[in-house]
């Protein structure tokens, strides 16, 4: 079904920030009709390489071309034009803008009123607005500010708003990595049926079921470089590992254990969460697991009584949680770093009182600890000293972890905790959590994977609109995928 | 003395009344052949004083300085002194002990001048109305009590309303324009300069009061004596700035040459009214 | 794959039912600012009995009509995500070297003049920040020296009035009425019914909302982000300008001073009126009621004969009590 | 899970190569500031003779300290994502108290009172930012105002002197040195390195930063946001009124209208040294060259006689270069 004709190619690009060679010596081809993935493991320059085909960055050389002849874009308008479309993977929206106009941002339709002055023309904003939002499967208000949306509504937003644009090449930069499946596979239609107009398409995912699903062809990253490009029917999932990481790497699967200690945290006779366990939360779209785990830490909008190790306490902020010994990985990582900061100070944030000698910090400590965390999760660069703003997404997402293993905290509230980050990295984290539980922590744990939960999970908790409908448990049986799938009615 | 260098350091460069009166130093100094290096500081203290240091830095042989404070540049007088440069306080005055001569206007009597022009002229009956001088300076709350003073010898007149504040046009039209609501039966307004006088005046022309309200100005720049011949304001008090900027310089000079003054200088101020101020114009330049 | 569209309807359904509940309180919340600007024109209305005669009601007009102008042009720069500290300078130039034109040929030559020259250092500001990236604070404060340096060395420090007063057909301006109303109130209404439409009614307003907003947004989705946002300052240039000139016509001169503490009460009012200083929220008609707060508390404190020294005071806790109030709408989102 | 040894020492031999190229270029990038402050002596020095003379430089650094401390405590704002209108009139208000406490009472207690007040001032502009939520800029442009009104009260609008002048000793701290230098110039000195080591080598500084730089991730985190931001105000505050009672004693008086603009000139100092006004970015020496960059430049104005309009002009200009410049660092990230 793949097209044969080159759609684009790109030629020995590289491009350097300085200290990093983002890309080096990069080829890449696609044909119209055809789904060419992209993968790597976190900084191996995949979104480089795809700001690069937008016209968001500039490469250092190397050539590209669209249908056969050269282009350089400057910006993104002209790659628009051009009829590059991208999803980019850090979502962008107008939180002040309602949902219609963050669709149409990119094509705001005009008439002209006594036919002169030109005026918005409201209706074909809302109408074609609203005819993009359905094909997506998002059925809310058009009106309503995009700050009032959960991320994963978020998301569905922007891939509306990329679908708006005739696309000849249309880019997707990790676009499920908040999504559930229902969504996810909702998108995955949307591609087939794009790749029947002829569209070719670029996909980069850390989800490698999804790879394996979707690729005419794949190409592998590493440091920079191509390490690898698969056909149809090559593209396997333990394949494509070795090479992006350079190894062979097992999934984790949280081993059945039976016994768990004294319990942690219990709430409404619902929830209770005991040392030793993983507790997985699992919902729909906007089922409100970011807000109870808000909610749980103190964060959120409505403070909750719970019993804490027989204490019945409601904490009112973050920082009596802290104090209490629970700690939390929001799901958005805006949410949780400082992005001007260090790796060392956002890893030692949350700690700085104990680590500091009445006011002065101890350095030599904190740099010890730092260290030997920077070693245990392999953040990347090995850098302490390194802004967390320049860091690849993955590699911030182990910051924000690293965060919690410091010192005695005995809850962890998870939300989406390997959003975005590679398939070593998932598995280090996966661990990681299991290191958290062997040594009598209890964990709290959303994520809208929903094998991701099942494999992680000792006991499932299902929510739909902040109510939870259904527990599942490992000990019971009827443990899986399918079963939670059907219990929340998706 | 020629070929000194002097240094000028003044209040302000946006006020008239200091523009006028660095020209006149500029002119005299021309003729004298000096070089003239100038330091201003928009009415504030510690700007001033800094500037005096920088002139004091560059070895200049004398120092004219119109101080914004009499005390607050005490530290810019003795580093003068300390230099040995002699330094000259025109209209403004200093408590400095180093102060080596003065140039003095009287703020104070001025403004009791204005006042018992104003109460005359005004029948001794009246509510006044005072649109003053910004706050924080000696000289314009000198002018304003000193206005007071000549007014509270008036069993008829009373003060209804007082405003500090800048010196500008449109300050004295926008306070005129609610004077004139709050107290539509105002008989005169005091203005701290002759901006706000004639802003005030556009105000009452406006609303068509002039012929029995009064309007008192301050400083006697041009366009100030042509408001007074045309009527729109009723006074102002020539300070004649250029003249005082040119005997500043030549008080400095005979100094510098070892002529011997009194250590304070008085000034006269003349007021100007609709029959005399044409005198006080300076001639018409030619294009 | 099986997509239950009841659960859908189900999962959506509780926010516009919300949105109602909401409605009358946000409503209400949302319009903070007008209702301080009513409780300060009741309150001074019982305190003194002329706040409502019909000339004190035409005084408020006149003295807000140059500073809502100022502030219509603040607010497309603030909704852009900067400020402009240089427009004050901006009244001054334009009025001095309108006047001075319009002295030297003619009174349209010199209106145009002065609007234009507006419209120039507007560009600059717009071209240093988005080109140069220059924090709009340092950039629009640098120009705000340099302008005022440049106004003084123009007119040398003096008021520019010409020999025999600047041209009657000018001054008219000032003071003329058209129907019954003073020109000096029509220009406002005027412009504010063209910048209202261009800012709320056409995709250019959309972009600038959404370049203010979120810049990198608007950029991946195609806006000219520098243009936009240097636009911003160019309108705020020009309407500073046509300000400088009614200025000009209503102090009957040009005045090197004029304009002095003009950026700060217009930022002052346009964030009263609820706009964002982070950029991308804003409403033209919310900042003019920004502009009537500071102006008629200005009047009513000046009817009510309150010392200036407290006047200051009173400004101040206005000023905060009202950012206060406007706070409690967002607490609640 | 099986983590290979090669793998991770290539990670990290690749960085020090990295650092060290960057090394150059970078380090030279990021000290722009500096590079623009040096140039300025440079060009000054070789233009006048008088420039390096001891008492010139004596003198730009007893004109510098009272700016210096002011922009210290601005730091502190700006690093915490806020910043303070209100700085120039809390000089104003702490001279004033000051010297009349000092009157009434002794000078120790005048002193005191003065900083004491300072902090005050500071305490409820970091209330109102951060309890009421109220924007920063308005929030201290209103404090502005009411302080400046509560000075003039206090004053009724006069300088403070006292019949025979402030107490002696007093002025003694404004004109006297120690070990050859002026006091006026230690307290600057003492002040920046009690500071720096608080900003930048304890928790709570870090606090600060990460409050600064993103606070709802820094609340997550178990930061006390509210109360670290209304510190940064109070240290500001605090600041402020150390400046305040120094201007006083060179003064010798307490000036109601002192400090005047500082608030301007303080903020483009500490961003001209690189801190960013979004929070969360700044150092403290870098602020310090940010002031001596204003200072420098005004003093090397006057030693070269430029008019006082052109001196304007080039104040604004080079606010603007210095800030451009510093931007290539930006761009090149
Ligand atoms: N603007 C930038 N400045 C400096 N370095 C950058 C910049 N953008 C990316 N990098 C670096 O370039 C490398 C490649 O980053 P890129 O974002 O392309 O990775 P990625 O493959 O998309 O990773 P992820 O899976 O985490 O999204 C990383 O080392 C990153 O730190
Ligand atoms: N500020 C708000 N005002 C109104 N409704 C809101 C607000 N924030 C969230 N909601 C709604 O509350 C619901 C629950 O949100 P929450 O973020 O807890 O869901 P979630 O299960 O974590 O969703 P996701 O899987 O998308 O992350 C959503 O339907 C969302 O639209
Ligand atoms: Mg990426
Ligand atoms: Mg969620």
């Amino acid at each position: 079904m793949a097209g044969n004709e080159a759609l684009l190619t790109v030629r020995n690009v590289s491009k350097r920030f300085y200290g990093t060679q983002a890309l080096d010596d990069v080829s890449f081809d696609l044909a119209a009709g055809e789904v060419h993935t992209v993968v790597g493991e976190n900084g191996a320059g995949k979104s480089t390489l795809i700001r690069i085909l937008g016209g968001i960055h500039e490469k250092d050389s190397g050539e590209i071309t669209i249908e056969g002849t050269p282009s350089e874009f400057t910006n993104p308008r002209e790659a628009l034009n051009a009829g590059i479309v991208i999803i980019p993977q850090e979502m962008q929206l107008v939180l002040d803008a309602t949902v219609a106009e963050n669709v149409m941002l990119g094509e705001i339709p005009s008439k002209k009123w006594l036919g002169f002055i030109p005026v918005l023309d409201r209706r074909r904003l809302r109408e074609q607005a609203g005819e993009v939002l359905r094909k997506v499967n998002y059925h809310g208000s058009l009106n309503i500010s995009i700050s009032r949306l959960t991320f994963a509504e978020r998301q569905l937003v922007v891939i509306a708003k990329a679908l708006l644009h005739q696309a000849k090449i249309f880019i997707l930069d990790e676009p499920t990595a908040s999504l559930e499946q229902r969504e996810a596979e909702r998108l995955f239609e949307i591609i087939h049926s794009l790749k029947t107009q002829q569209v070719g398409i670029i996909y980069v995912s850390h989800r490698l079921d999804e790879i394996v699903e979707l690729s005419d062809k794949c190409t592998t990253l590493r440091d920079g470089k191509v390490v690898d490009v698969s056909t149809r029917g090559h593209v396997e999932k333990e394949n494509i590992i070795r090479l992006m990481t350079g190894r062979d790497l097992a999934e984790l699967h949280q081993p059945h254990k039976l016994e768990f200690g004294e319990t942690l945290i219990e709430h409404d006779n619902a929830i209770s969460l005991r040392r030793g366990e993983v507790l997985g939360l699992a919902g729909l779209l906007g089922s409100g697991t970011t807000g109870y785990l808000r909610n749980l830490l103190g964060a959120g909008e409505n403070a909750v009584a719970m019993n804490l190790l027989g204490d019945e306490i409601q904490l009112k902020n973050p920082i009596a949680a802290i104090k209490h010994g629970i700690g939390m990985v929001p799901g958005e990582r805006r949410h949780a770093l400082i992005y001007d900061l260090s790796v060392r100070d956002n890893i030692v944030l949350p700690h700085l009182s104990e680590i500091s000698n009445g006011w002065r910090l101890d350095l030599k400590r904190i740099d010890k600890l730092v260290t030997n965390l920077i070693e245990a999760l392999d953040i990347r660069p090995r850098d302490p000293k390194k802004l967390v703003r320049l860091l690849s997404g993955g590699n911030q997402q182990k910051v924000v972890f690293a965060r919690w293993l410091i010192g005695n905290f005995k809850v962890l509230l998870l939300d989406e905790p390997t959003h975005g980050i590679d398939v070593g990295a998932k598995a280090r984290i996966h661990r990681l959590m299991k290191e958290f539980t062997e040594r009598g922590g209890g964990i709290l744990f959303a994520s809208s994977e929903m094998n991701e939960v099942v494999n992680m999970s000792d006991n499932i908790i299902a929510m739909r609109q902040g109510e939870i409908i259904a527990t599942m448990s490992r000990e019971t049986g009827e443990y899986s995928e399918g079963y939670l799938r059907e219990a929340l009615g998706g | 003395a020629a070929g000194k260098t002097i240094g000028v350091a003044l209040a302000s460069d946006t006020n008239p009344f200091y523009i006028v009166m660095r020209k006149g130093i500029e002119i005299q100094a021309k003729k004298l052949g000096w070089k003239v290096r100038i330091v201003t500081a928009n009415e504030d203290v510690n700007k001033q004083v800094n500037g005096v240091m920088d002139l004091v830095a560059q070895k200049v042989d004398g120092i004219l300085i119109s101080p914004i404070d009499a005390i607050a540049t005490g530290a810019a007088y003795k580093a003068a002194h300390d230099a040995g440069i002699p330094i000259i306080s025109i209209a403004r005055g200093s408590k400095s002990k180093y102060q080596t001569l003065f140039v003095a206007m009287d703020s104070k009597q001025i403004g009791r001048d204005i006042g018992d022009w104003a109460a005359k002229k005004a029948g001794g009956k009246g509510k006044i109305a005072m649109i003053s001088g910004p706050p924080g300076s000696n000289v314009f709350k000198d002018l304003a009590d000193g206005f007071k003073e000549a007014m509270a010898k008036q069993s008829g007149m009373k003060i209804v309303y007082e405003q500090t504040g800048g010196l500008t046009r449109e300050r004295g039209l926008n306070q005129a324009e609610d004077i004139l609501v709050a107290h539509p039966d105002v008989k005169v307004i005091y203005a701290g300069n002759d901006e706000i006088a004639m802003g005030a005046g556009q105000a009452v022309a406006t609303a068509g009061k002039k012929s029995n309200l009064i309007i008192t100005g301050l400083n006697g720049v041009p366009p100030a004596l042509k408001a007074v011949m045309k009527g729109s304001i009723d006074m102002t008090v020539v300070v004649s700035p250029m003249v005082w900027g040119k005997l500043g310089a030549n008080i400095m000079n005979d100094y510098l040459s070892g002529k011997k003054h009194k250590q304070k200088i008085f000034i006269k101020h003349i007021i100007a009214t609709k029959g005399t101020a044409a005198k006080y114009l300076p001639p018409k330049r030619k294009k | 794959m099986t997509t239950s569209k009841e659960n859908q309807t189900i999962a959506i359904g509780a926010l516009p039912e919300a949105n109602e509940k909401r409605f009358t309180v946000v409503a209400v919340l949302d319009q903070m600012p007008l209702v301080a600007l009513v409780l300060l024109c009741l309150v001074t209305a019982i305190l003194s009995d002329r706040f409502l005669s019909p000339i004190n009601l035409t005084n408020i007009l006149l003295q807000a009509s140059v500073m809502a102008i100022v502030a219509m042009g603040m607010t497309y720069v603030i909704i852009s995500g900067g400020f402009d500290l240089s427009v004050g300078s901006i009244v001054a130039l334009s009025g001095c070297v309108s006047a001075w034109v319009m002295l030297e040929t003619n009174v349209p030559l010199g209106i145009a003049a002065g609007i234009a020259i507006g419209g120039v250092v507007g560009y600059l500001n717009g071209y240093i920040v988005s080109r140069l990236k220059v924090n709009p604070f340092i950039a629009t404060l640098g120009m705000m020296v340099i302008v005022r340096g440049a106004v003084l060395l123009i007119t040398d420090g003096r008021p520019i009035v010409g020999e025999d007063g600047l041209p009657e057909i000018f001054l008219e301006l000032g003071s003329g009425r058209f129907l019954g109303i003073h020109y000096l109130i029509w220009v406002p209404v005027i412009l504010f019914i063209i910048f209202s439409w261009l800012l709320h009614m056409t995709a250019y307003g959309r972009r600038l909302f959404a370049t203010g907003g979120n810049r990198e947004a608007a950029y991946l989705a195609g806006t000219q982000v520098k243009r936009v946002v240097t636009s911003a300052y160019v309108w705020c240039g020009i309407l500073g300008g046509v300000a400088g000139v009614m200025l000009a016509s209503r102090l009957q001169s040009g005045q090197p001073t004029a304009g002095e503490f003009y950026e700060l009460t217009s930022i002052a009012a346009v964030v009263l009126g609820g706009a964002a200083l982070h950029g991308g929220v804003g409403k033209l008609y919310k900042s003019m009621i920004g502009v009537f707060i500071m102006m008629v508390l200005a009047n009513s404190l000046n009817l009510l004969n309150v010392h200036s020294y407290w006047q200051r005071v009173a400004v101040g806790l206005v000023i905060i009590a009202a950012a206060a109030a406007d706070q409690i709408k967002s607490r609640r989102n």
